[in-house]
């Protein structure tokens, strides 16, 4: 049992390595150097082209003309100590601004995540338990017209309807303005207010895939032996469906959810644009206009790591819920 | 085609068909960076068997769920790799001539060896009719011929296993087949490889009990027909007394791993030298009468200990009515039962009856020692 | 207790104290018209074990669930199924109330189904379905376990060991003696038992039927053993009955059935079996296959099958004779079956003189 | 049972010399109509869903024919009015664009490279996911884990931004390089769950037959493996279609994507920031391609849920073969039993 | 309310009523009787409601302070991440900067003059450039913005490359402490050197004893500070706090004119997204956002209180060349081009009321082209603003070699005149121009692929030369674009793109401006010779010649002019009229408050 977990958790780190080296290359593809859109946009504000150039020059404090291999070791060396260098446009180190966008990030993808798991898996179950009645049908149906909108449409529509139009939502940020950072009341309640509709854009769309594969999962499952069996035992229809049909029904979602975790992960470089929600998508895609390597690196870097760690942790968990497999073979997703 | 050589090879006629020269089977468990320096686990399904089996020849293999006797099986057609000793197919060793270093061609050695599996469920593909599975052998073996005789060939033989009206089978689903009816489909299919030996693994023990006569009797007459060896698993001595009987073969009775007695079925079920033979035959219904009053069994436990760790000596001892102390610690190796009757016809090896056990040596140690207390 | 056919009245009137009675019991799919049991009575007796042999897809494992009204959603199931507790009580568990069935089954009656593996939940520990069971019927989980552990060991199983592993973690053997266990967890009168042993090989199969001889005796439980391998029930049960097609065709002593039977059917059947005593050539497959639900011919639905089959069997049902005392049997030829099929083994009743029904 | 007729046939199926074919190509062809083509569709349209997917895929189908063929005019500025309201005009049928655009025309001149995208992406994610799945499947041992290890870690890069930046880098205009780079490791995770579905088929009985009998292994994965992979695969199939639709409009919309082809998203994008979801005036420009996205991706989602159906040979031979209802009636006594 | 100057007022919105009256307190209703005196430019006074106000009694000479918020908003980042140094290099808010710190002048873009603001006077005189502080001009901690500031400023600018450094050698502060002198390099044309200054992002920032210590060090060291902390402005408004969220800014007691901001704070949202400050604008969020564009739709959408005001924005939409091209090469191609491309419908698809047409092909801003050409105009080739002149296209092109086969024009060879139209993807108003444009040339016979590009891609194509046509701004932008000089010299040179352009810059013949015969110029070398012309009329004659030569030559096609938009509402303050002067100053919502023309109303 042991050297499994021990396997495991060597083979994330290398998986992490190579993701890193991958990223590192990838970004190095981008078309033009870090410096040719700042240059532009300077010069389109009117600033003579002497003084772009001069004030180019003086930022020239990373080693963009060093061998490959040599920014490589940089980048690596000090990505493993987390130090991912200092954001080319904003001019900070991005550590610090991945770490105070990373909990936003996290908190909507987490919540909505969550969110979609429990109201996808009391809908499929339900829709199991009666499966073929009017309520299934308008469930399954509801889901899949739910499968088809993008969440981004749902967002745009959200945001228009409930901030621009009712105003009852803020239509950007993450907390109030004035509103102090700590654990407060007003904290919560403010960052919850901001985060209602990037969660519920979120959650709305992804209900409907999760309620059919649980339903299928749970009708499949109805189907066994051992839930008639459980039956003629005399148990209640609540037990039954909870420790009986619910709970292998759900297994086999389980490594979904984190999977699921990740495509939020990456789904948030649209999302967190659209609410102007300053999270880790957002620093991403405004890294990616700027051409702002460290902190693209580092915000895609931790983004894999996020999902590296949470396909971790659903390896290493797996074998505990399920307790079929055998902890030896578990591959979870 | 393999016959066709043999004839013209007379030299290799000698040789046995298949010989299983003390064949290993372990199956190591996996093993991790925490366990390198442990003992591994190792699970030894087949340990140290010889067998060799003829032309149109019958070799029941028969014990319990866990005794090695499919792996045996599989190892002697060549879908398992043993991890001792050596297969050798008409005198050349199997897994040699896979890896191109004998003058056979594999190919052959290949098609030649042939298997029916236990469960008429999984043993077709269901996404394929049952004119797609068989032209699949065809197509093998005679890759030239055209589709309109391969489908001749194909409806005849579906009659010959009795499914007529063929065309009409032949086009089916195997979910629009009974369990008999694809086990017949899995037969034919085995046959039209033109196969020297057939594995049947317990594939009469998925069928109604009412069908497993019917289906021992039509491999049998396509036995004779084929000119095919077959070597028959199977957990049940009354049917591995059937087909052996029938086939003029013998009966191999296999316990963790070790063959412990073997011999015509005959002499076998009449005069079980083995004490886990005596066991298997309780086992066996019977409808006499007299005899379906189900007396105690003669053996000291229900279940067979975990093939990881096997007894040591005689592996039947944990449970063996006879066992005694040097039982536990000495392993009686498979010997000529010393019987008149059978010395006689000796050069024979078909026809001998051979025990793995010290009972049959009337002056070994065994009987000074003391029995086992449990 | 009122009859409704006078073959209900022939077939069983052998019986002195029923525990369970099925009158006209059938099952219905789709549209009415597929019967998978096809109008069967018969009466299972007080501290018997009953053995029910029939093919695969004859209907056996309908009449398992019959017993239980646990007929799968689509059947439909009519007739009766009474229950007497004692002697003097009778109940029809087809008008139970839901409560009323959830108490009868597995307290009253309980029920072991082929293949163990799919009868235990993958998740959940042995031990948790035992513990389960018990509270459901509000039984204390102490006492109850403690009875659990008696039962394991009863069936040489080490108890603690079962109870803590998850059902994937024993072999075939065990996993099907803990759910014989946890069947008999509630001290039910009737234990139902569908192929219980049909996954295992023989040795194993043997053993557990023992087993179950010692469980009956202690446990004073009477036992429905239904399966498709004659042999192996033969030398366990007291009573047998034998379906073919859906219905019952032959029904008696266990003597009775294997050394007289009656039925042209049964005797065939017996034939078919491979024994190992007996002369290989007496062994002999039956001809032809059983009909499926919804082509069962008029007439006698083995006629097609049958060597003795005249015009009267093709055109009517046969009626239940009575052979002897508590033997009776569905064929217009019985006699004849008796005289012109031979049984293949040592005690078969013709043995000595027998050539054997025709090989075609 | 054998008779003896069977016998004195001298057993044709054994002996080497060949019999007349009796089976014509026609026949032959005829029975390939009639299992790989006739007999699906019937299953297919057998089911609700799967016959209102197919609907709504043909119309989209049609789309694409009538811009292939030119058959509606092409997409230009300045071709109507501005800001043509919807249903106002058989000109412009659904209204026009702030730059007088007819907003039909650019909805259907863009369905093809839509298709076409989607197709690719999806062929192209399972695909490969197919090929890894099976082949790590069934080879096992070193070929498992070195596919196995791959795909981890293409897993572990999330989706969207790693097609951003490839977006970025490639700038890819072709619609067939554009749905493969927005599901470049799409396979990895299908791939991984074919994996070990194969690995339980790997160990199916006529598997091990087919293994014996000496058939190539890619004749094994291509008739054994794969069919009983593709209802798995089909539904896949339309989850990956499905998320090069919402990830290619999303990424046109965010401008990520190139702004040549003709495209809902860059359509959508022009009408958000032309005002369209804040008046009315313009919403139909808005409302429209949304439709078109939405039906699209629902007609597959229909057509998904309804095709593993058609993979079922147990689906199939019921519904195809209704009448011959007693060999049905025996599968359903059959299976009751066992 | 009083007298009513816009009819937005009569609305009150409940939000902002709640604000007011949450530190108001009781005296609310009081406040509601007695704002009569606030809307006037703060010439009224009125002691009756200012009880509990203690704050608004001490700055203000008796006029009535509102505890009222002004919110606009930032689209430049997150306001954490950015500071206010206007020097640095990067993630200074220009938006933020412009309430913090007092500007040198104000270019007014209806009277194209300019203003004097943070300056009382400036003067050329022969080699010499003086500037006058305001004597009144103070840092909001109360001390005066002394010439030592401006010196330092300006000696720090030096290091990065100021325009001013362009002509100047030498700075100094003058005989008293508001005065700053420059010694030029040569006698200057004093439109150039206003221009230097002049821009609306030229800022009076550099307080001493904060910048000082940069006179020193590398010109890197300044450029990468980031002020965050106790930022001295002198401006309208003072730097408070800022969050992820919002700047927020207070009313700057020691501004000089500090009695034209009757409200106490200034919050500037951070939004990203153009339809987040669109919406913000229509819903009430905002009361006022420069530079932000609305189409027509959204425009007319806006709620009657919610004023636009238009400034041009001297850069726009046009065709650039790769002058190196085969075909692009040719001036008749060119030429045709020109002819094809129906200005106004571009106009028209990519913005109608925001972007202007100009008159003539040529690199002089579309409101500024009489002012320079003058009688001239007429001359120029106008091809054809509002029309496809495919005959006069068509004949260029014959003369050049080309003919039309199958609807298609080839060249000898045979071969079309294709190319990849690069357009920067992300910037929709220039994307529906490329595909107006495109659809418009290939409709004539030529065959254009559009090829959009990430911004910085896009730019990289043009810098490297890689690229035969597509689209690119014809003019600098800005200000000083207003004087021709820029544009004209911008255009051969295009530093933006590094020349990528090859525009040949040597001598040419081209035909007269007359329409007989032929001239020579070196229009470059002509250019230049601005730079030291102090006499308007001189000028007048370079570039009128240059503007010609332009016109024939066309090293951009001039497509459409940009027209600025910023919003203010009169929800909460009073806005002015429409025809109010202070409108033609960049930008309206930062320019207003501090003349008092934007003033809190109160309720």
């Amino acid at each position: 049992m042991g050297h499994y977990y021990l396997r495991r958790t060597a083979r994330m780190f290398v998986t992490v390595f190579l993701v890193a080296s991958l990223s590192f290359g990838l970004i190095r593809l981008l078309p033009g150097g870090p410096f040719s859109l700042l240059r532009a946009n300077l010069l389109r504000q009117g600033v003579p082209a002497s003084e772009v150039d001069a004030r180019i020059a003086n930022l020239q404090n990373i080693r963009p003309d060093a061998p490959l291999w040599e920014q490589y070791a940089d980048y690596m060396l000090a990505a493993g100590q987390g130090d991912f260098g200092t954001s080319i446009a904003l001019g900070e180190p991005v550590s610090r601004i991945i770490a105070q966008a990373v909990p936003w990030t996290v908190f909507i993808v987490l919540v909505s995540t969550v969110l979609i798991f429990v109201f996808g898996i009391l809908l499929g179950a339900i829709q199991a338990y009666w499966e073929g009645s009017r309520f299934d049908q308008l469930v399954s149906g509801v889901s899949v017209t739910l499968m088809s909108v993008p969440f981004y449409v749902v967002a745009v529509l959200a945001l228009f309807v409930f901030a621009y139009q009712f105003g009852w939502f803020p239509t950007a940020g993450t907390v109030g303005v004035g509103v102090e950072t700590g654990v407060n009341m007003a904290f919560f309640t403010s960052a919850l207010h901001h985060a209602a509709l990037p969660i519920f854009s979120y959650t709305i769309t992804g209900i409907g895939g999760q309620a059919l594969a649980m339903r299928g999962n749970s009708i499949q499952v109805l189907g066994n032996d051992y839930v008639e069996v459980a039956r003629l035992r005399g148990l209640s229809d609540s037990r039954i469906a909870t420790r009986y049909v619910a709970r292998n029904a759900i297994l086999p979602l389980y490594t979904g959810f984190l999977l699921l975790l990740g495509f939020r992960l990456g789904g948030t470089v649209i999302l967190e644009q659209i609410f102007s929600y300053p999270g880790l998508g957002y620093y991403m895609w405004s890294a990616l206009e700027s051409n702002d390597y460290p902190l693209m690196m580092g915000t895609f870097l931790v983004i894999t790591v996020a999902l590296v760690i949470g396909v971790y942790i659903a390896d290493l968990t797996y074998g505990m819920i399920d307790p079929r497999i055998s902890r030896g073979e578990s591959d979870a997703y | 085609m393999s016959r066709a050589r043999d004839t013209a090879d007379a030299e290799t006629d000698a040789e046995p068909l298949i010989a299983a020269e003390d064949v290993e089977v372990h199956f190591e468990k996996e093993q991790g960076i925490l366990e390198l320096f442990d003992d591994p686990d190792v699970v030894k399904a087949v340990d140290g068997i010889s067998v060799a089996i003829e032309e149109n020849d019958v070799l029941a293999l028969v014990g319990e769920s866990g005794c090695g006797k499919t792996t045996l099986g599989k190892t002697i057609i060549g879908l398992q790799q043993p991890t001792g000793g050596a297969i050798k197919y008409r005198g050349r060793d199997i897994w040699e001539t896979k890896a191109g270093n004998t003058d056979l061609s594999f190919k052959d050695v290949r098609s030649s060896l042939q298997i029916i599996h236990q469960d008429p469920g999984s043993s077709l593909n269901p996404n394929r009719r049952i004119v797609e599975t068989l032209a699949e052998p065809i197509r093998l073996t005679h890759p030239d011929i055209t589709a309109g005789e391969r489908r001749e060939r194909i409806h005849s033989l579906l009659e010959r296993v009795g499914m007529t009206p063929a065309h009409d089978f032949a086009s089916r689903y195997p979910h629009q087949l009974s369990g008999g009816e694809k086990q017949r489909v899995a037969l034919a299919r085995a046959l039209l490889m033109n196969p020297d030996v057939i594995l049947a693994d317990e594939a009469i023990s998925a069928l109604d009990v009412s069908l497993r006569v019917e289906m021992m009797d039509l491999m049998l007459d396509l036995q004779s027909e084929f000119n095919t060896s077959f070597v028959f698993v199977s957990h049940d001595l009354s049917n591995a007394r059937y087909f052996a009987e029938h086939g003029d073969g013998r009966v191999g009775v296999m316990y963790l791993g070790n063959l412990v007695e073997v011999g015509p079925p005959e002499r076998l079920i009449a005069d079980p030298q083995h004490p886990y033979t005596e066991v298997l035959r309780w086992a066996t219904p019977n409808l006499s009468l007299d005899a379906t009053e189900a007396s105690d069994p003669p053996m000291r436990k229900i279940d067979i200990p975990d093939p990881v760790n096997p007894p040591s000596g005689c592996r039947f001892h944990t449970r063996c009515p006879e066992a005694r102390e040097t039982c536990t610690r000495l392993q009686p190796e498979l010997e000529e039962f010393s019987d008149l009757e059978a010395s006689s016809d000796r050069a024979d090896s078909s026809r001998s009856h051979r025990v793995a056990c010290f009972r049959s040596e009337p002056d070994h140690q065994y009987w000074e020692s003391s029995a086992i207390e449990d | 207790m009122t009859t409704t056919s006078e073959r209900l009245h022939r077939s069983n009137d052998a019986v002195e104290d029923p525990i369970l009675e099925v009158k006209n019991a059938s099952v219905t799919f789709d549209d009415g018209e597929t019967y998978v049991l096809d109008d069967v009575t018969f009466s299972i007796e007080r501290n018997e074990i009953l053995g029910v042999v029939g093919e695969s897809g004859s209907g056996k494992s309908m009449l398992a669930s019959a017993l239980l009204d646990a007929i799968p959603a689509p059947g439909h199931l009519s007739g009766e199924v009474l229950y007497h507790p004692d002697q003097h009580t009778t109940v029809d568990i087809l008008e139970f109330t839901d409560d009323e069935l959830m108490e009868y089954r597995w307290a009253d009656v309980s029920m072991v189904f082929q293949g163990a593996m799919s009868s235990f939940n993958p998740t959940m520990k042995v031990g948790a379905h035992f513990q389960d069971t018990l509270k459901a019927h509000n039984e204390s989980v102490p006492d109850g376990m403690e009875f659990a552990r008696e039962i394991l060991s009863d069936l040489y199983l080490d108890p603690e060991r079962v109870l803590d592993s998850y059902p994937h973690e024993l072999s075939g053997g065990m996993q099907q003696r803990a759910l014989i266990a946890l069947s008999l967890l509630l001290e039910p009168e009737v234990l139902v038992m569908d192929e219980p042993t049909a996954a295992l090989d023989l040795l194993m199969q043997r053993s557990i039927l023992l087993l179950l001889e010692d469980i009956k005796e202690k446990y004073d439980v009477t036992m429905v053993f239904i399966t498709h391998d004659l042999p192996l029930v033969a030398s366990l049960a007291d009573r047998m009955a034998v379906m073919y097609a859906f219905e019952l065709i032959e029904a008696g002593p266990r003597d009775r059935i294997i050394g007289e039977s009656a039925h042209p059917y049964t005797r065939a059947l017996l034939n078919s079996t491979p024994n190992i005593d007996a002369p290989l050539e007496e062994m002999q497959p039956i001809p032809g296959k059983s009909p499926a639900p919804v082509n069962v011919p008029t007439g006698c639905s083995y006629a097609d099958r049958c060597p003795l089959a005249t015009e009267t069997c093709t055109r009517d049902a046969p009626s239940f004779d009575q052979v002897e005392d508590e033997h009776t049997v569905a064929c217009h030829h019985w006699q004849q079956a008796r005289e012109e099929i031979a049984l293949s083994f040592a005690g078969g009743d013709e043995a000595g003189r027998s050539t054997g029904g025709e090989r075609r | 049972m054998p008779t003896e007729a069977d016998e004195n046939e001298n057993v044709s199926w054994r002996s080497d010399s060949g019999v007349s074919a009796d089976v014509t190509r026609w026949e032959r062809a005829d029975e390939f109509f009639e299992e790989r083509i006739r007999k699906p569709a019937i299953v297919a349209w057998a089911d609700r869903r799967t016959r209102i997917g197919l609907l709504i895929l043909g119309i989209y189908l049609g789309m694409a024919l009538i811009a292939v063929f030119d058959l509606y005019r092409a997409p230009s500025t300045n071709q109507a009015t501005q800001l043509a309201g919807p249903f106002q005009s058989w000109d412009y049928p659904l209204g026009t664009t702030m730059s007088g655009v007819d907003l039909l025309s650019l909805i259907i001149h863009s369905t093809p490279d839509i298709l076409l995208m989607i197709i690719a992406g999806s062929v192209w994610a399972t695909g490969v996911a197919v090929l890894v799945g099976t082949l790590a499947g069934y080879k096992g041992g070193v070929v498992d884990r070195v596919l196995m290890s791959i795909s981890d870690v293409v897993m572990a890069i999330p989706g969207l931004p790693l097609v951003i930046i490839l977006a970025v880098t490639f700038n890819p205009k072709n619609p067939i390089v554009l749905g493969i780079l927005i599901n470049i490791n799409y396979w990895a995770g299908l791939g991984r769950s074919l994996r070990s579905q194969v690995l339980t088929i790997r160990e199916d009985s006529y598997v091990e037959a087919s293994r014996t009998m000496g058939v190539s292994t890619p004749r094994i994965l291509q008739k054994d493996i794969i069919p009983n992979l593709m209802p798995y695969v089909t539904v896949n199939f339309v989850f990956a279609a499905r998320y090069v639709v919402f990830a290619s409009i999303g990424l046109f919309f965010l401008g990520v994507l190139p702004y040549s082809a003709q495209n809902w998203g860059v359509t959508l994008n022009y009408a958000y920031s032309g005002g369209a979801l804040f008046t009315w005036e313009a919403a139909h420009w808005l409302i429209f391609p949304m439709i078109a996205i939405m039906g699209l991706s629902l007609g597959l989602i229909l057509l998904g849920q309804g095709m593993d159906r058609v993979f079922n040979p147990r689906v199939r031979t019921r519904l195809a073969e209704n009448s011959e209802s007693t060999r049905t009636k025996t599968d359903a006594a059959m299976t009751e039993d066992h | 309310m009083s007298s009513g100057n816009s009819s937005g007022n009569i609305y009150v919105d409940r939000r902002r009523l709640v604000r007011a009256a949450g530190v108001l307190g009781a005296s609310a209703l009081a406040g509601c009787s007695g704002t009569s005196g606030g809307d006037d430019g703060g010439s009224g006074s009125d002691g009756s409601s200012n009880g509990d106000d203690t704050e608004s009694g001490d700055g203000s000479s008796g006029s009535q302070v509102y505890d009222t918020t002004m919110v606009s908003a930032t689209n430049n980042g997150v306001p954490a991440n950015m500071h206010l140094n206007p020097i640095a290099t990067q993630n200074y808010d220009d938006i933020v900067g412009a309430h913090v710190f007092e500007r040198f002048v104000a270019y007014n873009f209806e009277t194209q003059e300019f203003e004097m603001v943070g300056l009382e006077d400036w003067s050329v005189d022969g080699e010499t450039f003086t500037l006058t502080i305001r004597e009144d001009l103070n840092w909001d901690n109360g001390e005066p913005v002394t010439a030592q500031d401006l010196v330092t400023q300006f000696r720090l600018e030096e290091k990065t490359s100021g325009a001013i450094w362009d002509f100047a050698e030498s700075v100094e502060a003058g005989e008293d402490d508001k005065t700053v002198v420059f010694e030029l390099e040569e006698e200057t044309n004093p439109l150039l050197l206003k221009h230097a200054i002049g821009s609306q992002s030229d800022r009076i920032y550099a307080y001493s004893p904060v910048y000082e210590e940069y006179l020193d060090q590398d010109a890197a060291e300044v450029q990468q500070f980031a002020w965050e902390e106790d930022v001295v402005g002198n401006g309208s408004f003072s730097f408070e706090s800022k969050s992820e969220q919002a700047w927020t800014l207070t009313r700057n007691e020691e501004y000089y004119n500090a009695d034209n901001v009757n409200f106490t704070e200034l919050q500037i949202l951070q939004r990203a997204d153009n339809s987040a400050l669109q919406q913000g604008m229509r819903g009430g969020e905002l009361d006022a956002m420069s530079s932000m564009f609305a189409p027509p739709n959204i425009a007319n959408s806006m709620p009657d209180h919610v004023q636009e005001i238009n400034t041009p924005a001297k850069w726009g939409y046009g065709i650039v060349f790769n002058h190196e091209h085969e075909h692009f090469g040719k001036q008749n191609v060119r030429q045709a081009i020109a002819h094809v491309v129906n200005r106004e419908n571009v106009a028209q698809n990519a913005g109608p009321r925001t972007k202007a047409v100009p008159d003539a092909v040529t690199a002089i801003a579309v409101d500024d082209q009489e002012r320079w050409l003058g009688d001239d105009m007429d001359r120029f080739e106008t091809y054809g603003p509002s029309a496809s002149q495919t005959d006069a296209a068509a004949e260029l092109l014959r003369d050049a070699g080309y003919t039309k086969t199958d609807g298609v024009w080839e060249d000898e060879n045979g071969e079309s005149i294709s190319a990849q139209y690069a357009t920067p993807s992300g910037w929709t108003d220039w994307t529906t121009a490329t595909n107006t444009v495109v659809d418009q040339l290939n409709a004539f016979g030529f065959d254009f692929e559009i090829d959009s590009k990430p911004i910085s891609d896009f730019y990289g194509g043009y810098i490297e030369g890689n690229f035969g046509v597509g689209a690119f701004y014809w003019l600098p932008g800005g200000a000083r674009s207003s004087f021709p000089f820029y544009p004209l010299r911008w255009e051969m040179l295009c530093p933006d793109i590094d020349g990528g352009h090859a525009f040949p810059t040597g001598e040419k013949t081209i035909p007269a401006m007359d329409g007989s015969g032929e001239m020579t110029i070196n229009p470059l070398e002509e250019i230049r010779e601005i730079t030291s012309m102090t006499s308007d009329d001189e000028a007048t004659d370079v570039i009128r010649r240059v503007a010609w030569h332009h016109n024939q030559t066309l090293p951009f096609v001039a497509v459409t002019e940009k027209q600025e938009q910023t919003w203010i509402s009169g929800q909460n303050f009073n806005t002015p009229e429409e025809d109010n002067p202070n409108l033609g100053i960049k930008w309206a919502s930062q320019w207003l408050p501090r003349v008092g023309e934007f003033t809190a109303s109160g309720n």
